[in-house]
């Protein structure tokens, strides 16, 4: 199949035979070089974890979107934001990208609320700070992930919270 | 000499601690949060006791139990390490109030070190360059008329702050009010007089250089080469060099008479740093503050000039005389630090919690690492996210900086996020071999952005690429593989799918 | 300079070597045993290779696979580190003949490095004191008639042997025959010509003194400060100090000067290390052998000077001149190193392989480790059971012993047996602490058990009485917890009894 | 129960009240000695493995004979070799100390055999190597435990052993 991939203002045409399953060493084409590709280890669904590329070995990690397809390539431990943008089978079609940012925050590690930076019903501009959430002695501004009224915030100052909790919701 | 010291901290600096004093020939006893058991400084103590974990979930920070347990073990002193209450006026008090040594800096009655405002205006007295500033304040009135004569960009800070606590950027004065809000928030729970802030000029373009230095009750005198630390995240040291890169050797002579005249009319007994702002635009230096606890980079300055400065602190504190002179410390070479913390400096330096599954730490010539976890470990949220130190030691900066990319370029955690590719691409970036940098330079988003832009390759480009797109590509095969068997159950494609995915494993 | 370099090891010194040659710019590429994919220089090289793994199970020693590789990936240069193929002539000739250079030592063509006994001429030759020994023989009748005129006790060597490979104590004649045979069989595995042995005296109160040094091809000479290694087992170093502590400086000066006759006549071009037998009694050394590869304890002398010594050498081999000059070496304090082997003294040092559960590595002012395992890492039973080296830097040799023993108190290894009590123990030893001790100090099954019955002390013998007591209580009182149970199966002591299981994991 | 011990040439007195189960800290006399002690960690069996003695935390590792009795205490890597000579309780004895050396060599670690130095049949002197036995690259004589005949010799020059095979037996 081949691939065209979106990564910061270039994009690369990937061009993989589905007959290999990467076991052995076999051709990958990106643009106009070729790789030798080989996986050495996945983890116990199959997500890639150790590659070695023209005999270099790179540990590598895949996030994907909630559709499943990769958004950020982690290489030695640079991430790499990307999007497929087209891949060109009969069978496989990359889904639209979503349409709307999410409004809802969730805390990302688990720590103290330690100062609301704005109330209930106030009109938030996307990145500005809506509270400060203490962890590892340290604080992090948690900002709000668009513009728009935040609806909702569901914590107080001086509250503990666990990674995954609601924070605070912008409409 | 004490007979009994307790150390009072975690991770490296506490198996430092037990260390030296071990090796001074005191009984070193520890404390321990129940999470920590395995600490390799647990382990090595003479004696170890259990902290009971309260609300504070930091019984590290918890005074009444610590001095409790210090009178009830009859301890001579107490190595309070770095941060925690390394620099709490109330803790040292209690213990002062048992008979208890706290082992931090001496200094002539008239000063107060941990009262900010009090030092700048005693350096200014002594003929020290400071920065335009105000005296502790505590109204949002007086913050305001206060910026105003010295003018935005300032600098708001709590006038006990220490170790990144309680310091803000204040742009305009409208972020006068919602800072000080802030700051007072934050240093209500580490400083005992939270309300008490003051301002600052700003100098964006500054770098931070410090004077390491020790000095005896019996006024010897040892000033250690510079170090600077100008690359910081959260106001906190991520890159440490010594000496610095940045100023000339008249710069370097005018203010290591500075820290002379000032250490001597402090008197003060201890090892303590002497911290400065240097502008290189004005080739001005200023008076910034004192650090007087043991700081972690302190371990660059103890490989480049082979003294151990943690068992001179407590040999000083135990009124000995310093072992070293002067010309043991001339410097020798570049040496450099770089702390990795589990943070994810994409995310804004969140704290990367989770199993570090695996810990691969750079040695060779002149490469030294340190660490406090193991391969298996978890990082918790609650403790600081440094976890490593790399230490690089070469005759010139170029080559500390070539050994040093190498050395980070040969270093992996597996299972949780670090700050090491941002600082495998910082050796690389042009403005930091150069020299040409201030402190803005990884802690500015924009900025970060650039130095990881200038990293990435075409090739390594293609490469993520490449692996998105194989990453689908096998997604699809084995989906291929399961739609078939679906279809045609009683072939052999079943054996053949079973046997692909136990061959992933 | 080189532009590919295969680096033909593994371990601590694989990931050292990719270090240094990716510091020259070059292409660092390495090859691995499938079992060690996971090492640090597999994962930081430009490429990596896998070894098929023939019968031997050992591929780093398969010549044929290595050259072919090193021919197909066009390298300028190879790399051997030390053991495996570092000194194996065979290999050396193979890569020559492909235009490949090996990453050893260059010298006169009339001389090679490898043949002991033509080294013993030529350096008597030159003035240098060697101990009475013979040529190279191969009879069992003439190795009977030299032992004769040298007189017992004396040591059979094989005449190209390294490493500890081919090397026996003679101390009587009816010890030849069965030595002679057992030396074959080994070097037979090891060296071209395994039949070639040497006599030598043997100095049993001897102590062993190596100079390591550096020369260029433009006959540039830097001689490093001297090591002694005088504490070994079974022939391999344990213990390393620089400078020692047991010879004058007339003697150290004596000694530097006929190293320097030596290398000039030899026109050594690279890194090597000479080594010398000095013996107390009658202050006198002799010239032993030249160790032409470069050795597990140049770190610490690379700890000790701050110079890169690996890429000195790779710089060499390059024809490059050296950047170090006689003056960047002088010597600066007392620095030591301490292998950790996975092995147990307690039983005559077999290896002891296993899982390291966990590892804690001793760090701080003055400590610096290397490792090349994780914890949870399997130690097998192929390789080399090497796996910490533990360093400290002091600025005499009673602060470095004091260094060392507090460090070494502060390693652990859980899971498998390693030397470390015996390290621990030695430190305090009073004949190793007053230098006065020679190669059989830990070699001695009897000198051994001296240095721990000194070690255990009356409290540890107590606490050992109350652990092995404490064990039975247990057991019985587990009984007695199950055999109630058993009587009376209503009552509550199931539960009373997997609670105390429980509680115990 | 009291236990009397012997340790090299010196003889403990442990005394240990059977009520406690050491999960607190609880007294242990040795000599005249009085010890604090709690168990911090075992393993799955139930084998103490980390000891807290008056504060002070020792790694422990206990080697037991077949019949289940301590030989050996490790503390902090040190080995203490001891035997227990007698426990004062109506209803344990510890049982006789074997009554003669076993004669037979099993192979204590996977390697290969590189040279056989005596021949079955020929009469050996115990501490006399019998075999060399090569692993980690090192060799390791394989010494006869005892004085007596060489009645077998379970393998041969060159051969591959792994941990656990016979090598060869003296009666």
């Amino acid at each position: 199949m081949k691939y065209q991939i979106k990564r910061a203002d270039m994009r690369h045409n990937v061009d993989i035979d589905g007959k290999y399953d990467f076991i052995d060493e076999s051709p990958v084409t990106v643009d106009k070089n070729s790789y030798q590709v080989r996986v050495l280890e996945t983890d116990v669904n199959g997500a890639l974890k150790v590659v070695m590329i023209n005999r270099k070995i790179y540990h590598v990690s895949v996030r994907a979107r909630a559709d499943g397809f990769p958004e950020e390539v982690v290489l030695k431990g640079v991430p790499y934001r990307l999007e497929v943008e087209k891949i060109e089978s009969t069978r496989y079609r990359p889904p639209p990208p979503p349409k709307s940012i999410p409004g809802d925050m969730l805390a990302s590690m688990p720590g103290q609320v330690v100062t609301l930076l704005a109330q209930e019903g106030e009109q938030v501009e996307e990145g500005q700070s809506v509270l400060v959430l203490e962890a590892m002695k340290m604080e992090n501004e948690i900002l709000a992930p668009k513009s728009g009224k935040l609806v909702r915030v569901a914590v107080k100052e001086g509250e503990l919270v666990m990674k995954g909790d609601p924070l605070f919701e912008v409409e | 000499m004490f007979s009994r010291v307790l150390i009072a901290n975690r991770g490296l600096i506490q198996a430092n601690c037990v260390r030296a004093v071990k090796e001074l020939g005191c009984r070193a006893i520890t404390v321990y949060d129940p999470g920590d058991r395995q600490n390799t400084g647990v382990r090595n103590a003479d004696e170890s006791h259990e902290l009971k974990v309260g609300n504070s979930r930091i019984p590290y920070e918890d005074i009444d139990q610590i001095v409790a347990l210090a009178e009830q073990l009859q301890v001579d002193a107490v190595h309070p390490g770095y941060g925690f209450l390394a620099q709490n006026a109330v803790f040292r008090q209690r213990l002062q109030a048992k008979g208890i040594q706290l082992i931090a800096p001496g200094h002539a009655a008239d000063v107060q070190l941990e009262d900010k405002p009090q030092l700048r205006r005693l350096a200014r007295s002594l003929g020290l360059p400071v920065l335009p500033g105000s005296d502790t304040l505590t109204e949002v009135a007086e913050l305001k008329a206060a910026a105003e004569k010295i003018g935005y960009p300032l600098m708001m800070k709590a006038s006990q702050g220490y170790g990144g606590i309680g310091i803000r950027v204040i742009e305009r004065e409208a972020d006068i009010e919602p800072n000080y809000r802030q700051i007072k928030g934050q240093a209500d729970r580490y400083l005992s007089r939270a309300e008490d802030v003051y301002l600052e000029k700003y100098l964006p373009g500054a770098r931070h250089i410090e004077f390491p230095l020790a000095r005896d009750q019996f006024g010897n005198l040892v000033i250690f080469p510079e170090r600077e630390c100008t690359i910081q995240r959260r106001f906190r040291k991520v890159v440490t060099e010594t000496p610095s890169s940045c100023i000339s050797s008249v710069m370097r002579g005018r203010l290591k008479t500075a820290v002379e005249i000032l250490m001597n009319r402090l008197k003060i007994s201890g090892f303590v740093s002497v911290e400065f702002l240097y502008d290189s635009a004005s080739d001005q230096a200023y008076f910034l503050e004192i650090n007087d606890y043991i700081q972690p980079s302190h371990s660059v300055s103890a490989l480049h000039t082979g003294v151990d400065i943690l068992r001179e602190q407590v040999s000083i504190a135990a009124r000995q005389r310093l072992t070293i002179t002067q010309k043991d410390v001339e410097p020798r070479g570049v040496a450099m630090g770089v702390f990795i913390a589990a943070e994810d400096p994409e995310h804004g330096f969140v704290p990367s919690p989770g199993v570090i599954e695996r810990l691969h730490l750079p040695y060779g010539d002149g490469v030294y690492s340190q660490t406090n976890v193991c391969s298996g470990d978890s990082v918790g949220t609650f403790y600081d996210p440094i976890i490593a130190l790399v230490m690089a030691v070469e005759s010139s900066r170029e080559r500390a900086l070539a050994k040093m990319t190498t050395a980070l370029d040969g270093m992996h955690i597996d299972g949780i996020r670090s700050n090491i590719p941002l600082m495998r691409a910082l050796m690389r970036y042009p403005d930091f071999v150069r020299s040409q940098y201030d402190a803005r330079l990884i802690s500015d988003g924009e900025s970060r952005e650039r130095i990881y832009e200038n990293f990435r390759t075409r090739e390594q480009s293609e490469i993520a690429a490449l692996i998105a797109a194989l990453s689908i590509q096998r997604d699809a095969n084995n989906q291929n593989l399961l739609d078939q068997a679906r279809r045609d159950s009683r072939s052999k494609i079943w054996d053949m799918a079973s046997d692909l995915f136990s061959r992933q494993k």
